[in-house]
């Protein structure tokens, strides 16, 4: 069964621009992420999976620059192309079509605002609408069961969250919102977020929600950190989850309830997940297909069963046998990983390689497809 | 022969030193603003070095600035004879100015030499053996920081020039106060600094490699935690050598630092003061000494910002 | 629990460290002769004249251990001495009554010093490297490097003396105004002549006391922001480059909402421990400045005390801006324990 | 089997400082009682998590941080054998000497006196004694050179004591800086494990230097043979370990742990913070040096499938405690203890063909500052009856060095 896919990442180049000169990152980078599947990035640090994960949001970090590329995006209605549409609408995809998720969990929350505080941010941001019905909904029914003077107070609530439906950049809102007395109507608002957030922590198996929520980041364990980042990036129900080696700090078996769970999630609310990890452990306990990295270029690409049985680029072949098993020599890939500053201009992976052939150091490999669903960018496996 | 291998040894051990300094050049040229300051104090520099050349000490003392033979109290404008103009007394104003720069520059290498090295000696034992010493240390420091610094100093002014000094036998002069008084002021904030860096580096892997080696206190002080802890003295010393000579300008300009006819920035305001409710009609009196500090201070300040970044370990290896 | 148990340590840690501060004041006093030490302990003018008397009466000859009780049992009595040369009265009186002068000062330039460095400062880490920056940067080192009384001398010749704005001093004609307050005309509410016209309902005088501040709040606003730029922007740059920053961005959050409300509530904690610094720079900065503009304030005084050698004067002010300087350090180190949850519930 | 470390009932308590007056409100138990031994030769993984108080038992091992409690003896060479071993080598870097040489060695002959030995003739005295004269004007030799005759020395390795037991909780500091050079530690991170301003060389020489083992041109020449045996050569000496890669500068730390020539060296994490295809790299060096230079490994390690690989025994600790340890095989296979079970089981394996349901223990590792009483995974335990909560399990042998501490398993 073909499914569609969600993501489609073409020809991306990203570059750094530091002191010691250009950086290309990225080169180039050809990424597609299916709708409803659990895709593992892996590749040895510098490779440049993380800035991929976070580009795929269209998102940068100083001094990194997206040269040239697109990022398409199936929005069911619609395909958008990150790269090519304004911040604004930007930002209305981050966090409520892709989420991501962070490898240090605690340094992902801000230390001075609480679990509650930061879940609620989201919402806000994202669901006012929702929330403002749910919250006159809430209003109408206390109208109808009131009388007398707090039935008039109630009433003045509902015309104030109706305005705010309606418009909520109007001056009554605004000026509404900042009066002590008047600013009430809100509260409305914020009890359908803490029973939604107390609902959602509930979810993430999160024990004693109703404490949780009032704590600060650094008074969490790492694993419940980690939880509380996955339920902020679940808020809106995203379409795609990045998760950028959520587990690698994390103890083995904290590890793995957070895999159980992302599994579990993954069953109930039906989004694509990019997994991105070094651990190819992980990958083959967690993900369908894998995508390798290396040196800013995604050299194959495949079914993870296919991948772990028959690796077809030699940089993978060299990553699975240096996996260390008892009783066996350990196997190493020889040299290092080549300078991003100035890169070989053919395979980035040509001196490291033991198949190296004449033309690998002087023609860069394009990722073909081999078998189906099998993708590879290598000289050995092309015609001619 | 032996020699010979010794000093390639010695050029090959200096290499990465120089390689490291060339770097720090390199990065110095890059910014605009740390060229400025480079070329402002390299500017003071080449005026306190020819000084004697400049302007010819005409007294015993070339820090006494000299004057005309009948006492003229308004200040003459610039010219031939007396570029930067005079100031009350026929004072020449170019031949302070000038002067005054050696004088800067010696009164803020005394200070700085003796901050560093009481500050870094005491911070680095506090830091290092913590306990009851670091207590007593950083108490005593707490006390000394209790006070604004101008305000402790100028307290031990008035109590010092009413004391004898018992290197000259006669009461202390404001000036000899005024520096001993920065000193005591100011090294505790370099203990603290240092205990503060000092802390940060104990803590590090390789300090306990090196006691896993067998080192002892003294080497590991020394080889490993002053120089990781020493760099953001250097830029804080860089940036106070400039603070220091407005410290005691500002001294001066109270009239608790140098003494009338002195080649000192701040004491030339000080004299300027009579002339400025005469608006801009004598400038001269104030804005060439004014020009000499701020630019003075200007300098060290661009030049220790200049070190401030490129000296960060952090921004050096990316 | 943490934060109580910490307030209550970081209040008694005062208690030594003023010891240490009388102390410390107490040794520098002992190195004046005893003849001109008299003048810490005497209430009354006509003691002048009978120094002898003085220094029995207070054991001024007395092994040291004994004196330093007998003036401790003073100062806590509130005698600080008597002023002989500057306006001949008791010291303390004398500080007292010049307080307001300062506090006229302090009460403008102390906010404008807070709200422009950290504007200034989140301005420039906001704009890294660029222009905005480099304006900023150029502006905190100049005020570093500007002397405080050369600016203020500028200032005066030009605006003063020059274009005749204003004149020095805190008010254009202060015996007229004197004249009022003692004909019951003039209600004296704070000594703020600033506060007090607008009570009394005299606009021009508020306009007139408010030119006389302008100038001196201007030097301190300049010269004292300078710090507060440099560590707002360093913080600013520091939280602006954590993982939550990217994670808020990462959930859609605009970059202004991610400035605002995610990096400056993190970069205003490391802030507020300067708060401490910018007290002293203060003190300091009026000392200079009132004595540039003739202010006639504590600062003022005390300088003019120094240079006439009244040890008194000098001894009540250093001890007045010690515990200033400690109680506000004391404060800052509250509020920053507060502020912060990781420390607050830690 | 040769012990070379034991260690019996080691406590290291971290204090909780609190309250007003920063007393010391409670302890952060790291360490909790462990006690097992070390065998020569071997290399004896320790496993557990983070906090579990690996790194905490491997440094208070070597005196890095003073025991609260508890003993460790450790079998350093004795000196004597030390002097030998360091006459051999000199011998050994002397070439042009025949088996017949006699080199004159003070030391040497105390040695030979004091062990009665009267392997040399009394002609070869009186030669020795010449030479001794002759020494005098001939200061450049080296006076530990000797005769160059291996029968002499074989007598004297075995006359001499090979091994002196060291109570490492109770010796001197002065000792403990004699024996330092015995035992080594290599850090997980080599970034912060080398001083930043130092060049590799004197970053290499620094236990030669400090415990004053080896002076001028000699630490030159121990310094290139370090490195040459961790694969890097002599155009390495003159930099800063900012200019190597991650795999470069581990490699520059086991130099350092090596130039001495430790007995025992304590790896705490030392592949964790490299990448996968130089871990293998690594881990060959340390079996290679293991085999060269007759090493005694402490393995410690989150990372459960290189331990595997490399431990003969292994240890598995839980909030400072072990609560199991044996043959590596043995433990892989079958662990006994529930927490050992659960953290062998939540190993991820790089095989989609091996994906399992295993069941995950519920919860995180409780703080170490007050650790659940009895026993201390009875909150978390799947078997766990109303005695865990109150009895202890002590680590008990139930069968060919096989221990386990668990009232579910011992009864």
């Amino acid at each position: 069964m073909e499914q569609e896919n969600l993501v489609e990442i073409r020809n991306l180049y990203l570059n750094f621009y530091t002191y010691d000169g250009v950086v290309n990152a990225l080169d180039g980078v050809e990424l597609d992420i299916k709708k409803d599947e659990i895709l593992g990035l892996v590749g040895e640090t510098g490779c440049g999976k993380s800035v991929t994960s976070l580009a795929t949001l269209a998102m940068v970090i100083s001094p990194g620059m997206i040269q040239s590329g697109q990022i398409e995006f199936d929005l069911g209605k619609e395909k958008l192309d990150l790269l090519n549409i304004k911040e604004r609408d930007r930002l209305k995809i981050r966090g409520k079509q892709v989420a991501m998720i962070f490898q240090e969990p605690r340094a992902a929350l801000n230390p001075v605002y609480t679990v509650g505080d930061q879940i609620a941010e989201v919402y806000y941001h994202h669901r006012k609408e929702e929330l403002t019905k749910a919250a006159i909904s809430e209003a109408e029914k206390d109208v109808k069961n009131a009388k007398g003077f707090k039935r008039s107070i109630y009433k003045r609530e509902l015309s104030l969250l109706e305005k705010m439906l309606k418009n909520p950049k109007s001056l009554t809102v605004r000026f509404a919102s900042k009066i002590p007395i008047l600013k009430r109507f809100q509260n409305r608002i914020k009890l359908v977020v803490r029973k939604d957030t107390v609902e959602l922590l509930r979810l993430l198996r999160i024990p004693d929600p109703q404490r949780v929520i009032d704590m600060y980041p650094h008074e969490l364990s790492s694993g419940m950190a980690q939880r509380v980042v996955i339920a902020i990036a679940l808020t809106c129900n995203p379409t795609l989850l990045i998760a950028d080696e959520p587990t690698t700090n994390l103890d083995v078996t904290v590890q793995m309830q957070i895999l159980h769970l992302i599994k579990e999630l993954k069953g109930k609310l039906g989004s694509s997940i990019l997994y991105v990890t070094h651990d190819l452990g992980v990958v083959a306990e967690l993900c369908e297909r894998v995508a390798v990295m290396y040196a800013g270029n995604v050299v194959e690409v495949a079914d993870v069963m296919a991948f772990f049985k028959n690796p077809l680029h030699p940089y993978s072949q060299a990553l699975l046998e240096s996996i260390p098993r008892p009783g066996q020599k350990f196997v190493s890939i020889p040299g290092t990983v080549p300078s991003l500053v100035n890169p070989p201009i053919g395979c980035r992976f040509y001196d490291r390689c033991r198949y190296a052939l004449e033309k690998c150091p002087k023609v860069k490999p394009e990722l073909v497809e081999t078998e189906k669903g099998h993708m590879v960018a290598c000289h050995l496996y092309h015609e001619g | 022969m032996k020699s010979k291998g010794r000093f390639s040894e010695f050029k090959k051990g200096m290499q990465p030193t120089i390689k490291e300094l060339k770097f720090t050049l390199k990065k110095i040229r890059q910014s605009p603003l740390s060229l400025i300051g480079m070329s402002l104090v390299s500017f003071f520099i080449v005026i306190a070095v020819l000084a004697p050349v400049l302007a010819p000490p005409k007294m015993a003392d070339p820090f006494l600035i000299p004057y005309g033979e009948e006492y003229v109290t308004i200040p003459e404008p610039p010219s031939q004879l007396h570029p930067f103009g005079t100031t009350t007394g026929k004072i020449d104003l170019y031949y302070g100015c000038i002067w005054g720069t050696i004088y800067a520059f010696r009164l803020g290498i005394i200070v700085i030499a003796a901050i560093l090295l009481i500050g870094v000696t005491l911070g680095l034992i506090a830091g290092y053996y913590g306990g009851l010493i670091d207590e007593v240390i950083m108490r005593f420091t707490d006390i000394i920081l209790a006070f604004p610094g101008l305000i402790l100093v100028m307290a031990l002014i008035v109590a010092l020039s009413q004391a004898i000094n018992p290197f000259t036998g006669q009461t202390w002069t404001k000036i000899d106060a005024a520096i001993l008084g920065i000193m005591l002021v100011g090294w505790p904030g370099y203990t603290r600094l240092i205990r503060g860096e000092v802390l940060r580096v104990k803590t590090e892997d390789y300090i306990e490699a090196s006691r896993a080696s067998g080192s002892s206190d003294l080497r590991i002080m020394t080889k490993h935690i002053l120089p990781n802890a020493i760099y953001p003295i250097i830029i804080v010393a860089s940036l106070d050598l400039g603070t220091m000579v407005l410290f005691a300008a500002a001294l001066s300009f109270l009239g608790l630092g140098a003494p009338p006819r002195y080649a000192d920035w701040g004491q030339l305001i000080n004299q300027a003061g009579n002339w400025v409710s005469y608006g801009l009609q004598y400038w001269w009196t104030f804005v060439f000494p004014g020009l000499f500090i701020t630019l003075f201070c200007l300098g060290w300040n661009l030049l220790g910002d200049a070190f401030r970044d490129i000296l960060d370990p952090l921004y050096r290896r990316k | 629990m943490g934060l109580r148990d910490y307030i209550i340590r970081r209040l008694l840690m005062v208690v030594p460290i003023m010891l240490g501060v009388v102390i410390l004041i107490f040794a520098v006093m002992q190195l004046i002769p005893p003849e001109s030490r008299a003048s810490v302990y005497i209430t009354d003018p006509h003691q002048f004249q009978q120094i002898d008397i003085v220094i029995e009466q207070y054991g001024l000859d007395q092994p040291v251990h004994i004196q330093f009780m007998t003036w401790l049992n003073q100062i806590l009595h509130g005698n600080f001495g008597y002023s002989e040369l500057l306006g001949g009265e008791p010291v303390l009186e004398g500080l007292i009554k010049r307080l307001p002068a300062t506090l006229e000062i302090v009460i403008y330039s102390a906010p404008l010093i807070v709200l422009f460095g950290i504007w200034l400062g989140t301005v420039s880490a906001v704009n890294r490297d660029k222009p905005p920056d480099h304006i900023s940067r150029i502006t905190s080192i100049l005020g570093t490097s500007l002397p405080s009384f050369f600016f203020g001398i500028m200032l005066i010749s030009i605006f003063v003396a020059q274009l005749k704005w204003t004149t020095l001093g805190r008010v254009t004609n202060l015996g007229s105004i004197l004249v009022q307050v003692n004909t019951g005309r003039f209600h004296q509410y704070t000594g703020l002549f600033t506060i007090d016209a607008l009570l009394n309902g005299n606009i021009p005088l508020f306009f007139d006391a408010l030119k006389h501040v302008a100038l001196p709040v201007l030097v301190l606003v300049f010269i004292q922001s300078a710090t507060m730029v440099r560590v707002t922007r360093s913080s600013m740059l520091e939280a602006l480059s954590k993982t939550y920053i990217v994670a808020a961005r990462a959930r859609g959050l605009s970059r202004k909402e991610v400035i605002y409300k995610h990096a400056r509530r993190n970069a205003l904690i490391p802030v507020v421990t300067i708060g401490g610094l910018l007290v002293g720079g203060m003190l300091t900065g009026l000392t200079i400045t009132e004595t540039v503009f003739r202010f006639g304030g504590i600062g003022n005084w005390a300088a003019m005390g120094a240079i006439s050698l009244e040890v008194a004067i000098v001894v009540a002010y250093a001890m007045f801006s010690a515990i200033i300087f400690v109680l506000a350090n004391l404060i800052v180190d509250i509020l920053y324990a507060y502020i912060d949850p990781r420390i607050r519930l830690g | 089997m040769d012990t070379l470390i034991e260690v019996e009932n080691l406590k290291k308590y971290y204090p909780v400082l609190g309250g007003v007056l920063r007393k010391k409100i409670a302890d952060v138990r790291a360490v909790d009682g462990v006690s097992f031994k070390i065998f020569k030769g071997e290399t004896f993984g320790v496993v557990g998590e983070s906090g579990c108080g690996k790194t905490t038992l491997g440094k208070t091992m070597l005196r890095l941080l003073k025991a609260n409690g508890g003993r460790i003896f450790f079998n350093a060479p004795s000196d004597e054998l030390i002097e030998i071993e360091k006459m051999e080598y000199a011998i050994n870097s002397i070439s042009s000497l025949d088996s017949r040489s006699i080199v004159y060695s003070p030391k040497l002959l105390k040695l030979l006196k004091k062990y009665g030995l009267k392997y040399l003739s009394a002609e070869d005295l009186t030669k020795a004694k010449e030479l001794e004269d002759a020494m005098g004007s001939l200061k450049k030799l080296d006076s530990r050179c000797i005769v160059n005759s291996p029968e002499l020395m074989r007598l004297l390795r075995e006359k001499i004591p090979a091994r002196k037991r060291y109570e490492l909780t109770k010796i001197s500091s002065s000792t403990l800086r004699r024996i330092r050079r015995h035992m080594q530690i290599v850090y997980q991170d080599p970034t912060t494990s080398l001083n930043p301003r130092m060049l590799i060389k004197d970053i290499v020489a620094e236990p030669l230097v400090a415990q004053g083992i080896a002076g001028g041109r000699k630490v030159y020449e121990l310094v290139i043979d370090a490195l040459e045996h961790v694969g890097l050569s002599e155009k390495h000496l003159y930099r800063y370990s900012h200019e190597f890669s991650g795999g470069q500068r581990q490699r520059i730390a086991v130099a350092r742990a090596i130039i001495t020539r430790p007995r025992f060296i304590v790896l705490d994490e030392p592949t964790s913070a490299v990448d996968v295809s130089v871990r293998a790299q690594l881990l060959d060096l340390f079996q290679a040096l293991q085999k060269d230079l007759d090493l005694t490994y402490m393995f410690v390690s989150h990372d459960l499938s290189i331990v595997e690989c490399v431990s003969r025994r292994v240890a598995v600790m839980y909030l400072g405690k072990i609560v199991e340890l044996a043959q590596t095989e043995e433990i892989y296979k079958e662990p006994l203890h529930p927490y050992a079970q659960a953290l062998f089981a939540a190993i991820p394996v790089p095989d989609p063909t091996k994906k399992r349901e295993r069941p995950s223990i519920s919860g995180e590792v409780p703080s170490p500052v007050n650790p659940p009483s009895g026993c201390r995974f009875h909150p978390r335990c799947p078997i766990a009856t109303e005695a865990c909560k109150r009895v202890e399990p002590e680590l008990v042998d139930v069968g060919g060095g096989h221990f386990v501490a668990c009232n579910g398993v011992s009864k």
